[in-house]
């Protein structure tokens, strides 16, 4: 691989792993505060991308005004989501609340088809995102330059949250103990909401973008992406949100120069996320930047 | 007569903290020895250590002169180590005798062909590990609830079921956590009597945690005191009782 | 099976013996009376019940939370079709790429092959459980919803094997509905005996208390690969089942939300209950076709809406939501079928001192 | 042994009630042709099955009645699963005893349907199934398109002939038989006309619903070629286009049938100005008078432009039509018959001739994009 190549498919892979990184760090903050993989994650990112699509092209609104809208709309959603599906189970067995958010999932996938229809829809990429810049040889689409930096913006923002406010000390109590936090007054309900969204949001945005890069909305497209990022985040370490990131970001390069490396392979591309979770399980079961949680005894 | 169990020099730290520090202890056959000592004092994860639920950072746990570190705890139940838990683990959705049959499998020596064929030596063996439950459960007073759930039980009850799914393993030593724990004085003393009786009767070797001092200085003949993970003393009852150290790592000194 | 009740067992084992003829001879007139369509969903029945079953025996009864069945379906389909089909017939299959020389001239009767896939199945599932059973609750689900798509991509690009993306088409109709119903009544039975044995209680007691299990010296890895292996087996016939039921597969039939049907089935019939499922089999199988009528035009008497493509879906994902949240143990919990229950809800006479003696 | 045998058997009996109520159905109405419309309405396929939807139903409205007959279409989903196309077609055959089958979109759904079909002997129609394996060795299986090879040989030979292009790269989507087929026919012929067993210089995979294919692209980019070949879904490949542009590739994309779809158009914009594909009508040059009258009514209709699965559902209507109206009767096995002797059948989508295998002899018409429109550039008989 020439020089030229390397750098072009470099690009490529922190592309697509910002853009992981960013939805895996709503994966990670649920997770950590409730050990509940929302499968539903990937489903509220695709109805971000819906919403933000109906603003623009039915309801005709200004860019800016249909993506803010989606993102507040599509927090009320998975805000919503956690009090019906999520709450009432919350000191059910793990099993059974395992089983809601696959069957959240479920429905929400279905009710997006015939909402929706299955048909895929485009896109409406707004012109500002549309450029394409050559850097040395290296082509990146605009968009692929603001996904980093939104990611990056992003992640500051969420780790000032999380390690300076006093919320975000409150959700750190809950993540380590809920009934501790209970028990010490914080209102647990509350910080589980917002919780939920943050993660809400981060879909959101990560719908959005998603769909700036890959313009094309159908049901089913935040199933997989659902699932490579919480990959993403067990890989950096479920409930840390600096491991979310750096899951993201390895995904995305192992994913892309694996292919670039071995062209022979790229018909397996699907299953090297899950190769990868399986070989970090067994080494590392607790993620790159992860904190051990053993079962008291 | 050589020890029973014997742990040298055991360690157990969780990330940086130290747990357990330099345990030895040395328990001789047919002995009941005691565990006690404050609130986070390692008792617990002392018994986690030796009956192998958790592996010691550093230090060697001998049980019948074999070395059993580190090896599974079914495997070290196998060589005839028995616990009952602190916080009650039973089998919740499965009834009382079941609960003691479930302990019975590993000493069955069955397969699974024969199991589910049913082939009358299966059958054989299934009589008789039922026997043997029922015995038990008389033995500790459940008879009449075998059918029930486990979870049904009282906790008083639920205890007892523990102790009695403990012995279904066939042990020579067994591990008690907090036998008496929310029992009153009048049950405390039939549980001294009860476990006198057990130890007798199955020839066993008993090691006890317990906040309950009169039934540890009623049943034990010596006895290990823990505070902050290190044994700061170990002795007689009357030794115990006596020890400066002990009594400061109770009410806490200046 | 009664040996170890001192039970009468007359009453009983006469139901039962009346219950078993009754079952023959009425599956020889459904074999005679029934038209395709019918016998079809009647088939597709007994093939879920196994899966059902199957899943249940991780999910349900030792509580291992493993969502790769439907790769372990899909090896068995496979294993079972490329055995089962004549060499001339998978050899017009390959149009793209010859099928390995190997696997042409491999043929093998129904049963043999049936039984290699799920053979095939159980091993994978055995490799998969040594691998992955170290890890619980959601990294166990995650890693085998995993393990099961790299297993749908492996099919998908091992073209001189599997056909790749073309799938098989073909294969000979041999999933009658003896062979389906067969298969449910046998593994049924090695099931409930399995969960009756000393083994069973030794998984369920993983279930209910993984540590004191393993302290009470139940060898829980151990068991946990066993019963692993033996879901995956299952699942593995149930896969070639449904081959020789379709007569057609492909890869794609056998991505993760396959299970997903499935887990739907043992959720509803309820976690831990052979009864359950087997009755969440039949009801959801049959729902499935019968609430068809959703996704068409819907008359609602003032108004006539047009077709809405997935509403039947719909309906279901919002019933498995609405189980989980207001009714977790499901129709059963973890409760089975028995003739004393007919008669506590007043469907029999109630066992009286002398049994055998019915009517009112 | 007791618990089992009564608790299997009261399943067997409970199976047995909900399946004779879920069969319950009105009695058959002699004096109406029932047309079974067999197609994907939901999952992955739902976009290309409603599309041929559209066109039967427009086909239906406009030609009610055969033989004083009333024809009623009756659509079963199959969800663009395999277990659930047996099961409609099961329903289709069976239950609804259905004189004639439209369908599927999606080779592999047609397969599935396909032996269930021959069994009850009912003649089916494939639309836009262009797999060679759907009507090979079933005799009751017919369709009024192309067939990949076809499609193969001709794509080869344009980017051959016309594009004068010596290196093509291939990306194709391995988990469709589609793509997968029609890229080794293309392959293979253009191997053969180049005379270069080194003309394919790449080819890549990526699966279904895939969106990232820059590692993919630029693999291929620094092979340089002249033409890529990109069989697939119009969307993966619209994004594929797209990513390809974007990383400075400005090689000729080429294409099949299932581009011919609008969304390939929205989801492109202008980086698919300029790609060309061959498919089965061109909606911008009728090329007789059904097509004409399809382009009107259509229009009228639905009020948006139709694809070309549309039009070839609509022409499936119309051949089963005339078929009954030669066999003057609705027989599924007069109809059968009849539909092998239909020759020169004037379809909106071209001349269509059923030959010995039951596959229709038709042109390719291929395609470019031009000012965000499909334009239509030429025709291709077949030899």
């Amino acid at each position: 691989m020439d020089l030229q190549t390397f750098l072009q498919q470099f690009v490529n892979a922190l592309s697509l792993g910002s853009l992981y990184a960013l939805i895996a760090i709503g994966y990670t903050m649920v997770y950590g505060i409730l050990r509940l993989i929302n499968f539903a994650h990937g489903d509220v990112f695709m109805i971000g991308g819906y919403l933000a699509f109906y603003g623009v092209s039915t309801f005709l609104m200004p860019w800016w005004l249909a993506v803010c809208l989606a993102i507040v709309v599509t927090t009320v959603f998975g805000v919503g989501l956690e009090r019906v599906a999520y709450r009432p189970l919350r000191d059910s067995p793990r099993i059974s609340i395992m089983i809601s958010a696959i069957g959240a999932s479920f429905l929400i996938e279905n009710l997006a088809i015939v909402l929706f229809d299955a048909r895929p829809k485009a896109f409406p990429v707004s012109n500002l995102f549309a450029g394409n810049h050559v850097i040395g040889g290296v082509h990146i689409a605009a968009v692929s330059l603001i996904i980093p930096v939104v990611t990056a913006v992003l992640l500051a923002v969420l780790l000032w949250i999380v390690h300076r406010t006093k919320t975000g000390m409150a959700m750190r109590a809950v993540s380590t103990d809920i009934d501790a936090a209970r028990l010490m007054a914080i209102d647990v309900n509350r910080i589980v909401s917002i919780t939920f969204a943050i993660g809400s949001a981060l879909a959101a945005i990560g719908g959005i973008l998603w769909a700036l890069k890959y313009p094309r909305l159908e049901p089913l497209m935040g199933i997989m992406p659902g699932l490579k990022c919480f990959i993403a985040a067990v890989v950096g370490g479920i409930g840390s949100i600096a491991g979310a990131v750096l899951g993201g970001l390895l995904l995305g390069l192992i994913e892309l120069m694996t292919i670039a490396v071995l062209p022979e392979l790229t018909g397996y591309k699907d299953a090297f996320a899950f190769v990868l979770l399986i070989m970090v399980l067994l080494v590392k079961p607790t993620g790159l930047l992860g904190k051990n949680q053993g079962e008291k005894v | 007569m050589s020890s029973l169990l014997q742990t040298i020099e055991v360690n157990k730290q969780f990330g940086g903290l130290s747990a357990v520090t330099a345990l030895n202890m040395d328990v001789q056959p047919g002995e009941i020895v005691g565990l006690i000592g404050p609130n986070g004092a390692g008792k617990t994860t002392s018994f986690n250590l030796i009956t192998g639920v958790y592996k010691p950072t550093s230090g060697k746990v001998m049980f019948d002169g074999k070395d059993i570190t580190g090896m599974k705890p079914h495997a070290i139940t196998h060589l005839g180590v028995a616990r009952t838990f602190q916080n009650i683990r039973l089998f919740k959705e499965m009834s009382v005798l079941e609960n003691v049959l479930v302990a019975q499998h590993m000493r069955m020596g069955t397969n699974l062909l024969e199991a589910t064929l049913r082939l009358p030596s299966y059958m054989k063996k299934e009589r008789h590990v039922h026997e043997r439950a029922r015995a038990l459960l008389d033995e500790v007073g459940l008879s009449a609830h075998e059918g029930n759930k486990a979870t049904s039980l009282p906790y008083g009850k639920q205890r007892r079921l523990e102790i009695a799914r403990a012995l279904a393993t066939e042990p020579k030593l067994l591990f008690l956590d907090e036998p008496a724990a929310g029992m009153n004085p009048q049950e405390s003393v039939e549980l001294m009597d009860f476990i006198l009786k057990i130890r007798d009767q199955f020839k066993l070797t008993i090691v006890l945690i317990e906040h309950h001092m009169q039934v540890v200085m009623g049943v034990c003949k010596r006895m290990y005191v823990l505070d902050y993970g290190v044994t700061i003393a170990h002795g007689t009852p009357e030794e115990i009782q006596k020890n400066p150290k002990v009594i400061e790592a109770y009410l806490g000194v200046e | 099976m009664n040996t170890l009740q001192k039970k009468p067992m007359s009453r009983d084992a006469m139901l039962t013996l009346g219950a078993a003829v009754i079952g023959l001879v009425l599956l020889f007139v459904f074999d005679s009376t029934f038209d395709r369509f019918t016998m079809q969903i009647f088939k597709l029945c007994a093939i879920n019940i196994i899966l059902a079953l199957s899943l249940n025996l991780i999910n349900g009864f030792t509580g291992l939370f493993s969502l790769g069945h439907a790769g372990f379906m899909a090896v068995g389909a496979y294993t079972c079709a490329l055995l089962a089909m004549t060499p001339d017939q998978k050899a017009t299959n390959f149009v793209l790429q010859p099928i390995a020389p190997w696997l042409l001239d491999l043929h093998l009767p129904f049963l043999p092959a049936l039984l290699v896939s799920g053979l095939i199945a159980g091993f994978i599932g055995w490799f998969l459980g040594v691998v992955a059973l170290r890890l619980r609750d959601d990294y166990l689900a995650i890693a085998t919803l995993g393990f099961s798509e790299i297993i749908r991509v492996v099919l998908t690009n091992t073209q001189s094997i599997t056909n790749g993306s073309l799938g098989l088409k073909g294969i000979p109709r041999y999933t009658t509905m003896w062979w389906a119903w067969g298969s449910a009544v046998v593994i049924t039975l090695f099931l409930v005996l399995l969960i009756k044995s000393s083994y069973g209680r030794a998984f369920k007691s993983i279930r209910d208390n993984e540590i004191a299990a393993e302290s009470m010296g139940v060898d829980v890895f151990g068991m946990k690969v066993l019963s692993f292996t033996i879901s995956s087996f299952l699942a593995g016939i149930a896969g070639g089942l449904l081959a020789h039921y379709l007569t057609t597969i492909d890869p794609k039939q056998f991505i993760f939300l396959k299970t997903f049907d499935i887990l739907l089935i043992v959720v509803l019939g309820g976690v831990g209950s052979i009864t359950g499922s087997i009755v969440a089999a039949i009801v959801v199988t049959i729902s499935m076709e019968a609430l068809r009528f959703l996704d068409g035009p819907l008359n609602l008497g003032f108004m006539v809406t047009n077709g809405v493509p997935g509403l039947r879906m719909v309906f279901f994902s919002a019933l498995l939501m609405v189980v989980v949240i207001f009714r977790q143990q499901g129709l059963m919990g973890t409760s089975e079928f028995s003739w004393d229950s007919l008669s506590r809800i007043g469907l029999l006479p109630k066992r009286g001192p002398k049994s055998g003696k019915g009517g009112e | 042994m007791n618990k089992i045998v009564s608790c299997l058997t009261v399943a067997a009996a409970m199976a047995v009630g909900l399946s004779m109520v879920s069969c319950s159905k009105p009695a058959t109405d002699s004096d109406v042709i029932k047309i079974g419309v067999f197609e994907p309405l939901t999952g992955a396929n739902g976009a290309g099955g409603a599309d041929e939807y559209d066109g039967i139903k427009l086909a239906n409205k406009l030609f009610p009645e055969i033989l004083g007959k009333k024809v009623q279409l009756v659509a079963v989903d199959n969800k663009s699963d395999k277990v659930e196309a047996a099961n409609a077609a099961t329903v289709l055959a069976q239950k609804e005893k259905v004189n004639a089958v439209i369908g599927s979109w999606g080779s592999s759904l047609s397969m599935s349907g396909g032996p269930i079909f021959a069994e009850a002997k009912i003649p089916a129609v494939a639309v836009s199934a262009t797999n060679p394996a759907v009507t090979k060795g079933n005799e009751y299986y017919f369709r009024v398109c192309f067939l990949d090879p076809f499609q193969g040989v001709v794509g080869a030979t344009y980017a051959f002939n016309t594009l004068k292009a010596k290196k093509v790269a291939i990306i194709r989507e391995v988990s469709n038989d589609y793509s997968v087929g029609l890229a080794k026919f293309f392959a293979d012929e253009f191997v053969k006309l180049t005379g270069d067993q080194g003309a394919i210089v790449a080819t890549s995979d990526y699966n279904t619903g895939d969106q990232d294919f820059s590692a993919q692209l630029t693999n291929i980019k620094k092979f340089e070629p002249d033409a890529i070949f990109a069989p697939g879904n119009y969307t993966e490949s619209a994004l594929i286009i797209k990513q390809a542009r974007a990383l400075g590739i400005n090689a000729q994309f080429i294409g099949g049938d299932t581009w011919d779809m609008a969304a390939f158009l929205e989801v492109g914009g202008p980086a698919v100005e300029g790609a060309v594909f061959s498919t089965f009508f061109a909606n911008d040059v009728p090329i007789n008078k059904t097509s004409e009258s399809f382009l009107k009514s259509f229009r009228d209709e639905y009020k948006k432009e139709p694809s070309a699965v549309s039009a070839l559902g609509y022409d499936a209507y119309l051949v089963i039509l005339d078929a009954i109206k030669r066999a003057n009767s609705a027989e599924p096995q007069k109809i059968r018959d009849a539909l092998t002797q239909t020759k020169d059948f004037e379809g909106s989508a071209g001349a269509i001739t059923i030959n010995a295998e039951r596959n229709a002899d038709k042109a390719a018409v291929f395609k470019t994009v031009k000012d965000g429109k499909f334009a239509f550039l030429t025709t291709v008989k077949p030899q």
